[in-house]
């Protein structure tokens, strides 16, 4: 397996965020993670991507510094649990925020060539930002301006644009559909597809069910910290009671 | 009545000595007041009453930059504006301590709002450069004016507090104990007497939101200003009386970060935590003296106990004793003592089981 | 009158450049408020003054030496003490607050609190109508737009010099992208310090070396950087020249009170920010003005 | 038509070269919801901004109640009944979330319409309740999932016992089932009357959104900005097959959204 | 065996920022004193040798007047001495004397020469009656009537040397009230004294830089520049003096370019300045020169306030043998009659009639002071010259032995020979 993930569990303080989520994204596989609000799953692809560590690290000697962390996370046949954050993203494993976190006072470009940090080759780099341009053109309108004051939509769109900046092997998105143009999603979403049809693995959360079942080949469902389900769409819509609790639909 | 006091006993049995913060506050006040009873040394007077006095500077530093975020660099100016005023009153009008302080108090409060009323466009370290100017222009005008301010020798022979070292003591801890109360009151984010420290948090928090929730937060800023001046202003006064001279060295730099540097190292965004601060780390400068060695490397030491302390805990002294003593509970966020295994209310488990 | 205010004013404010050039990118653009910065000039003149006058190396070497031993006290400091607590900004002014006092008291139970100096590069003294300025006065003014132009490279240009943005942005989301948070704050703090350094290769001579020397400079860095906007080097820059030419002219136009100088410069900085709350060169979002 | 309630006439905000929004006017009824719709970028948010003055618009009126309230401070806005949400969340993080309502309920508009002293919190849980997460009244906000966030959001504003609500995207974020939820109690809200302790006069309501298909469920009438200019305004039915607004916006898919 | 009686000791309390030149010189002076007096037998007490015990306390005064005022506290109330000796910063030593008089006890301030801090004694005799004026120590008053005296030495010496009939001085003191006085003296006096005021500034005592003013007085011509400083301003003007070659002579008061270390601070820009000093290489008293040696030898730096210091200690010594006790107020009696003949002149103090009380007394025949001027490395002692004083005729024939005669820096010379 590409990404294996065994027993994840997360305690803040002593909140139980996660509680033993195994799961198992393939190589080239598309999967997405879905469930209601607050059920751990920008927890969990923060655990993934390192940064409940990062924090936990950062915030010691304080009562929100008291986080447990355990399972292991194994990622192209290496353990990666106790690596730092940025050692993770170097290997490839890349989150999208959620929220569309820009650097705010920095302009466009800077943003985008922010998220090349790891790649030295300029040529690779320039090829990239053609990509992002091309599927978000609005980015490319706006390449001088302060990214804080992009709207909401296009903070997002640049966030998107700045994962991808970084060539991920695994590339994790956390919502990316939130406050998107009914266009520009439906955009968005062919483009992701692109993305994993080019050789990319994608580990997705999404609130839209029925746009994430379109894509993923394969569906975790997450409520309250555990997982409550597994399948394809077909499997998962056709269990009454997983679709009336879990799903909404 | 007899119904009363058990009422009033079975309060302070459940809120107070129920929370091993709570009691150990206790105790402490409880030693401050009989210190000239048990140790009545001059000098550990002397000390105590400028810990006492410090307290309260550093107190209202926490209450204006802690709680409001209105990061002050130049907290002196209040200090040193109202220790001026208090001794020119009473160098050169013969006005007697207990009205001096009070009237040095209100000059805090017009320092306050000079600095407040620009202040309220900056934020952060913009704000922070504007207040740390401020004094130091300050010790500029007072050059100007030497024959007022008595220059770079301050104003002296300023009357003393009262004509003994013990009753200088009491009068400083009372006051002291009273601001400190009334700081912690106002701050308090849980009372639900005075709603303030709920406001003051929010504008902390997110100055833009608050105001989007309808709080007028410029009233709210100057009102924190000004009462901080104001207590920043009772300790000046005191100080004044106490030291019996007001010179520019209260509005140099190095007087502006003490307060901080008591604050941070007791707990910021706690009152307590200031006061704590003041009361380790300035005794234990002044006692360390005693000694030849000590007295050549007690800032070194001082120094080291800072930088150490706040590596470990850095959110300061008092916060990281409590995290470790108390508990919160998971359900009702009421304070339990650590040793509990569920909550003293709600009956909640206080430790995670699996 | 006016070019003297002129040429006396440049060369102040070219002091004052070089003084806050490392502390405009530290503070500045990595937001990380090291109070010790001006403490790390100190510590860079007492080398100088160490190996050149007390072991009587030649000075060249003694410069290059005291630079490069910065560069490590800097990274050194900042992996030991502010590290651990980069997520708690005031913890980080206070124990860099702390550091600095321990460098005074450390120089000053070891060397006394005497005033001493450092030999400048080259004596003597260029003469412009009339006008005198030192040698050294010029090379800091040289020196201080050299490393303007060389930081305002390293940040536009390097990946590096675009991490230190972003870090100083958003800790948490750099790491996502690979950056390494503390090894950036490392080289960033070098960087600072290897500039304090040569602060105190370049002003030192003209000012004098002792203990207390780190507490004026330290609020004009800090009142340079943010006169002329926190994340902008060319601001602090700015800034530091227009505090110099403040302080030249009240001596030149009130010379009683001359003594005001460092009052006047800082109601200038005051007076600015009131009308410009973000500094010249800030960056300010309409919606969050207050 | 009702007497005119919130009216904006011809307001314009340039950054620059950019003109976010360019010469809007429009009117919301006393009684109306409203959805503001819009590709992104269109200057929906700011053009919220500055009926709030937040921004200070470059030129152009806004008036509530036949008042001219353009560019006042937020807050004396707020007081005089409308409330804004932010698209980009911002609670006050190291508060509870009870606490982060209770500071609306704390405004002076909200203490003169109640008996505050005793209920500030029991206000403020209802207002939770209402949003449907009481049972985090407790926890700071800086621990609450995204979604919630969003949520308190209204809770914060509906506090403050708006007659104008301008919601920015209240269901980003919520997942079908609580968008769903949320959308109807926005209805039930709008409609007024008793909710526990809260007492809803009805408050009209802007809401921003891209859910497009959640939007026109509860909206009356939809005003539709491009480029900051308002291209197209009416009933869901009509702008969801608005040529124009679906070259712009929407895209291809158009039958979903009507039901 | 017999019991031997333990003689207690008299404890003197030696305060100062220790950690600076002021303190440290202080307490150089007050162990140079007492080893000299205990190894001589000690202080005889009513007929009891007593060995003289000195504590050492840092009043960190110039960076915190609070630390002074604890400091002073503890000598008294912890270590329990009989007498202090030491001040530096006025502000701080003004709160001192608060201690002071709380507890009674006798402060004799080395450090500090601004003349309030006798005046206090004068308006509340009873309760400051503490306080002495170190030896030595010369009031600012009189600092200013000192340097007019070298001013006009120095203006004498441009007039023949140079031909310039009006000497053009510039005035560049630090801004502090004991200079205040002394610029407002020199405004209405130096026309009388046949030279032009060409300017006045008022720099900082903090000072990093004064390019600018010097830059300014140069413009304006100034062939003098006459000075007083405290603080570390002094260094700088100095060594940037040196370095750009103002062409004008600098004379007055620099307390560090009193200390050895200022010519290596300096860089030896500070050559050809003239300061006023305590004490100098010269035969003040037939004390002096053998006083100057050792200390130099001992602690390789030239005495300045240790003079005072020392002195002090020995004319206290005297004071006490005299009363034959250490009880306060027979001492403080006989300290009002001292006539002591120490390193640095005559001391004998103010009545209590003067508006200075327990004051030094100045002038010819008492404590004078000196112009010192650095050449090469070396102080050289410059005035008294052994002419009048500003027309007072009292001054003329004294000149102590070892004086030597005033000089213009070579650079001035040069420059304004060329223009004449
Ligand atoms: N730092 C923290 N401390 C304590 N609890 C936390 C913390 N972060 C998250 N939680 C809790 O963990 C739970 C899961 O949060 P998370 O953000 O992972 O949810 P989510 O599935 O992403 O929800 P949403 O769809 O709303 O974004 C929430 O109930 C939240 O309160
Ligand atoms: N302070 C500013 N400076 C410059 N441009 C700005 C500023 N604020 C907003 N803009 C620009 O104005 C345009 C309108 O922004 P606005 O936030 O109003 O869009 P929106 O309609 O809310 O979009 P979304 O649906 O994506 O939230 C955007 O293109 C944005 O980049
Ligand atoms: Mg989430
Ligand atoms: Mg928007």
């Amino acid at each position: 397996m590409y990404l294996e993930i065994k027993d994840l569990t997360v305690l803040y303080d002593r909140a139980m965020v996660l509680n033993g989520v195994s799961l198992t994204v393939g190589k080239g596989e598309f999967v997405s993670l879905v469930g209601p609000n607050g059920a751990g799953k920008t927890t969990l692809l923060r655990a993934i991507a390192g940064l409940v560590k990062w924090e936990k690290d950062t915030l010691k000697g304080t009562r929100a510094g008291r986080i447990t962390l355990e399972g292991s996370v194994k990622f192209d046949g290496e353990e990666v649990t106790n690596l730092p954050a940025h050692e993770i993203a170097r290997r490839g494993l890349i989150l999208c925020p959620e929220r569309g976190r820009p650097f705010r006072e920095m302009t466009v470009l800077d943003n985008l060539r922010a998220g090349a940090f790891g790649c030295k080759d300029k040529k690779v780099v320039s090829r990239n930002l053609e990509r992002v341009y091309h599927l978000f053109p609005r980015l490319k309108e706006r390449e001088k301006q302060i990214s804080g004051t992009l709207s909401g939509g296009e903070r997002f769109m640049l966030t998107i644009g700045r994962a991808m900046m970084s060539q991920p092997k695994l590339f994790m998105i956390d919502e990316p559909s939130v406050g998107l143009a009914p266009k520009v999603k439906e955009d968005l979403f062919a483009r992701v597809k692109e993305i994993y049809e080019q050789g990319s693995t994608i580990l997705m959360t999404e609130q839209d069910v029925s746009f994430a079942f379109d894509l993923a080949g394969r569906n975790y469902v997450i409520s309250k910290g555990h997982l409550v389900g597994e399948g394809t769409a077909k499997d998962l819509l056709a269990d009454e009671s997983l679709r009336k609790t879990y799903l909404g639909l | 009545m007899g119904s009363y006091l058990y009422r009033l006993y079975r309060g302070f049995q459940g809120e107070i000595l129920a929370v091993p913060g709570r009691v150990i506050a206790l105790i402490f006040v409880t030693l401050l007041f009989l210190l000239p009873h048990i140790i009545p040394h001059p000098l550990v007077l002397k000390i105590f009453s400028l810990a006492a006095l410090f307290a309260i500077f550093a107190a209202s530093w926490d209450f204006l930059s802690g709680f409001t975020g209105q990061l002050n660099l130049g907290h002196a100016l209040f200090f040193g504006v109202s220790a001026y005023s208090a001794a020119l009153l009473n160098v050169h009008l013969g006005v007697p301590p207990w009205a001096t302080i009070p009237i040095g108090a209100i000059a805090g409060v017009i320092a306050g709002l000079l600095v407040g009323i620009p202040a309220l466009r900056l934020r952060g370290f913009y704000l922070a450069l504007v207040t740390l100017a401020f004094p130091i222009i300050l010790i500029g005008v007072i050059f100007v004016f030497p024959d007022i301010t008595g220059g770079e020798l301050g104003l002296f022979g300023v009357d003393r507090l009262s004509g003994s070292r013990v009753l200088d003591y009491y009068i400083i801890l009372l006051v002291a104990t009273a601001s400190i109360l009334v700081m912690w009151k106002l701050t308090d984010g849980r009372s639900k007497i005075v709603r303030t420290g709920v406001i003051l948090h929010a504008i902390r928090e997110d100055e833009i939101t608050a105001r989007a929730s309808g709080i007028n937060t410029v009233r709210y800023k100057l009102m924190v200003f000004s009462i901080s001046g104001f207590f920043a202003g009772v300790a000046g006064g005191l100080y004044a009386h106490y030291i019996r001279i007001a010179g520019p060295s209260i509005l140099e730099l190095f007087f502006s970060f003490q307060p901080i540097i008591w604050t941070i190292f007791g707990g910021i965004v706690t009152i307590y935590g200031a006061v704590a601060g003041v009361f380790i780390l300035y005794p234990l400068v002044e006692l360390v003296r005693l000694h030849p060695v000590g007295e050549i490397y007690r800032i070194v030491l001082m120094v080291l106990i800072l930088i150490v302390v706040l590596l470990f805990m850095p959110q300061g002294i008092t916060r990281w004793v409590r995290d470790h003593i108390e508990e919160i509970c998971p359900r009702c966020k009421l304070i339990n003592i650590r040793t509990r295994r569920y909550c003293r209310a709600c009956r909640a488990p206080l430790r995670a089981e699996k | 009158m006016v070019e003297a205010i002129l040429i006396n004013g440049l060369v102040l404010g070219g002091m004052y450049a070089v003084l806050a050039v490392g502390f405009a990118l530290v503070f500045g653009v990595a937001k990380i408020l090291n109070m010790a910065h001006t403490a790390f000039y100190m510590v860079g003149a007492y080398l100088i003054l160490i190996m050149s006058i007390m072991l009587g190396f030649p000075s060249l070497p003694s410069i290059v030496l005291a630079i490069a031993i910065m560069g490590i006290t800097g990274r050194v400091i900042y992996k030991l003490f502010l590290d651990r607590v980069k997520e708690h900004p005031v913890a980080v002014m206070i124990i860099s607050v702390g550091v600095a006092i321990l460098f005074q008291e450390v120089l000053l139970i070891g060397f006394g609190g005497h005033f001493r100096g450092i030999d400048p590069f080259i004596h003597g003294f260029v003469e412009i109508g009339g006008i005198r300025a030192a040698y050294q006065q010029v090379i800091a003014i040289v020196t201080s737009l050299l490393a303007l132009v060389a930081i305002r490279l390293l940040l536009s240009k390097t990946q590096v010099g675009n991490a230190i943005r972003a870090v100083a942005e958003d800790r948490e989301i750099a790491n996502v992208m690979g950056i390494d948070v503390s090894r950036i704050c490392v080289i960033t703090m070098g960087i600072s310090a290897v500039l304090a350094a040569v602060a105190g290769a370049v002003v030192a001579p003209v000012f004098m070396v002792h203990p207390l020397m780190w507490l004026h400079p330290l609020t004009i860095v800090l009142a340079a950087v943010v006169l002329g906007g926190l994340g902008s080097i060319k601001g602090s820059i700015l800034g530091a020249f227009i505090l110099g030419f403040a302080e030249t002219a009240v001596i030149f136009l009130v010379p009683m009170g001359a003594f005001l100088r460092g009052a006047v410069g800082l109601s200038v900085m005051v007076v600015v920010l009131l009308l410009r709350p973000e500094g010249l060169f800030g960056v300010v979002f309409e919606e969050e003005r207050l | 038509m009702a007497a005119p309630f919130l009216e904006v006439e011809n307001l314009c905000k340039h950054f620059g070269e950019l003109r976010a929004v360019d010469g809007a006017s429009f009117h919301v009824g006393q009684d109306e919801m409203v959805g503001l719709i819009g590709p992104n970028g269109a200057g929906k948010t700011t053009l919220m901004r500055l009926i709030t003055g937040i921004l200070k618009p470059t030129s152009g009126t806004v008036r509530f109640k036949g008042e001219d309230i353009t560019g006042q401070d937020t807050a004396k806005i707020v007081n005089k009944g409308i409330a804004p949400t932010f698209q980009v969340v911002k609670p006050f993080r190291h508060l509870p979330v009870g606490a982060n309502v209770m500071v609306s309920c704390l405004c002076p508009r909200a203490k003169r319409r109640g008996d505050w002293v005793k209920t500030v919190e029991l206000r403020a849980r209802d207002a939770l309740e209402f949003c449907g997460i009481a049972d985090l009244a407790l926890e700071p906000a800086s621990v609450v999932s995204h979604g919630d966030l969003k949520r308190l959001e209204v809770a914060r504003a509906i506090a403050t016992e708006p007659e104008l609500l301008l919601l920015d995207e209240p269901f980003g974020g919520l997942s079908p089932a609580e968008t769903e939820l949320m959308g109807k109690f926005l209805r039930r809200l709008h409609r007024g009357g008793r909710f526990g302790r809260l007492h809803s006069e009805g408050p009209a309501m802007v809401i921003v959104e891209h859910k497009l298909s959640d939007l026109m469920k509860i909206v009356d009438r939809v005003i539709v900005l491009s480029f900051g200019q308002i291209i197209v305004e009416g009933t869901p039915d009509e702008v969801v097959r608005n040529k124009e607004v679906i070259e712009a916006y929407i895209g291809k898919e158009v039958s979903s959204l009507v039901s | 065996p017999p019991v031997v009686e333990e003689v207690p000791t008299i404890r003197i309390g030696i305060i100062g920022p220790m950690k600076f030149t002021v303190g440290e010189h202080t307490w150089w002076g007050a162990q140079m004193a007492a080893d000299e007096i205990n190894a001589a037998g000690g202080v005889n007490v009513g007929g009891v040798m007593h060995q003289i015990e000195l504590f050492k306390a840092d009043s960190n005064e110039l960076l915190s007047v609070v630390d002074a005022v604890s400091a002073m506290e503890r000598l008294i109330t912890v270590d329990e001495v009989d007498f202090v000796i030491g001040g530096a910063r006025t502000e701080a030593v003004l709160a001192k004397q608060e201690v002071m008089a709380d507890h009674g006890v006798i402060f004799i301030n080395v450090g500090s020469a601004h003349p309030e801090q006798c005046m206090r004694l004068a308006a509340d005799y009873e309760r400051y009656r503490y306080f002495f004026r170190g030896a030595a120590v010369v009031n600012s008053r009189y600092l200013g009537k000192m340097i007019f005296a070298l001013v006009d030495m120095v203006a004498g010496e441009i007039r023949q040397e140079l031909g310039i009939e009006t000497p053009k001085v510039a005035i560049m003191m630090e801004k502090a009230v004991w200079t205040d006085p002394i610029v407002a003296a020199a405004q209405a006096k130096l026309p009388k004294m046949g030279m032009e005021v060409v300017g006045v500034w008022r720099p900082s005592p903090i000072a990093a830089d004064v390019t600018a003013e010097l830059t300014a007085i140069k413009d304006a011509g100034a062939h003098i520049i006459m000075t007083a400083y405290l603080g570390p301003v002094g260094v700088t003007a100095s060594r940037q003096w040196g370095e750009l070659e103002i062409p004008a002579a600098k004379v007055g008061i620099n307390t560090d370019a009193q200390s050895k270390r200022h010519w290596v601070a300096t860089g030896g820009k500070v050559e050809w300045e003239v300061t006023f000093n305590f004490i100098g290489p010269v035969e003040i008293t037939p004390k002096t020169i053998p006083f100057y040696t050792r200390f130099l030898e001992r602690f390789g730096d030239f005495p300045y306030y240790s003079a005072g210091v020392y002195d002090s200690i020995y004319l206290l010594k005297e004071a006490i043998e005299r009363a034959g006790t250490l009880e306060t107020y027979a001492v403080i009696d006989e300290l009002k009659k001292t006539d002591f003949l120490g390193v640095g002149g005559r001391v004998v103090f103010t009545g209590i009639d003067s508006p200075y009380p327990h004051d030094l007394v100045w002038g010819p025949g008492y404590i004078t002071g000196l112009g010192i001027q650095w050449r090469d490395g070396e102080l050289v002692v410059v005035w008294p010259d052994g002419r009048a004083v500003l027309g007072d005729k009292a001054w003329e024939g004294i000149r102590f032995e070892g004086t030597v005669d005033y000089k213009l820096p070579p650079w001035m010379v040069e420059f304004w020979k060329g223009r004449q």
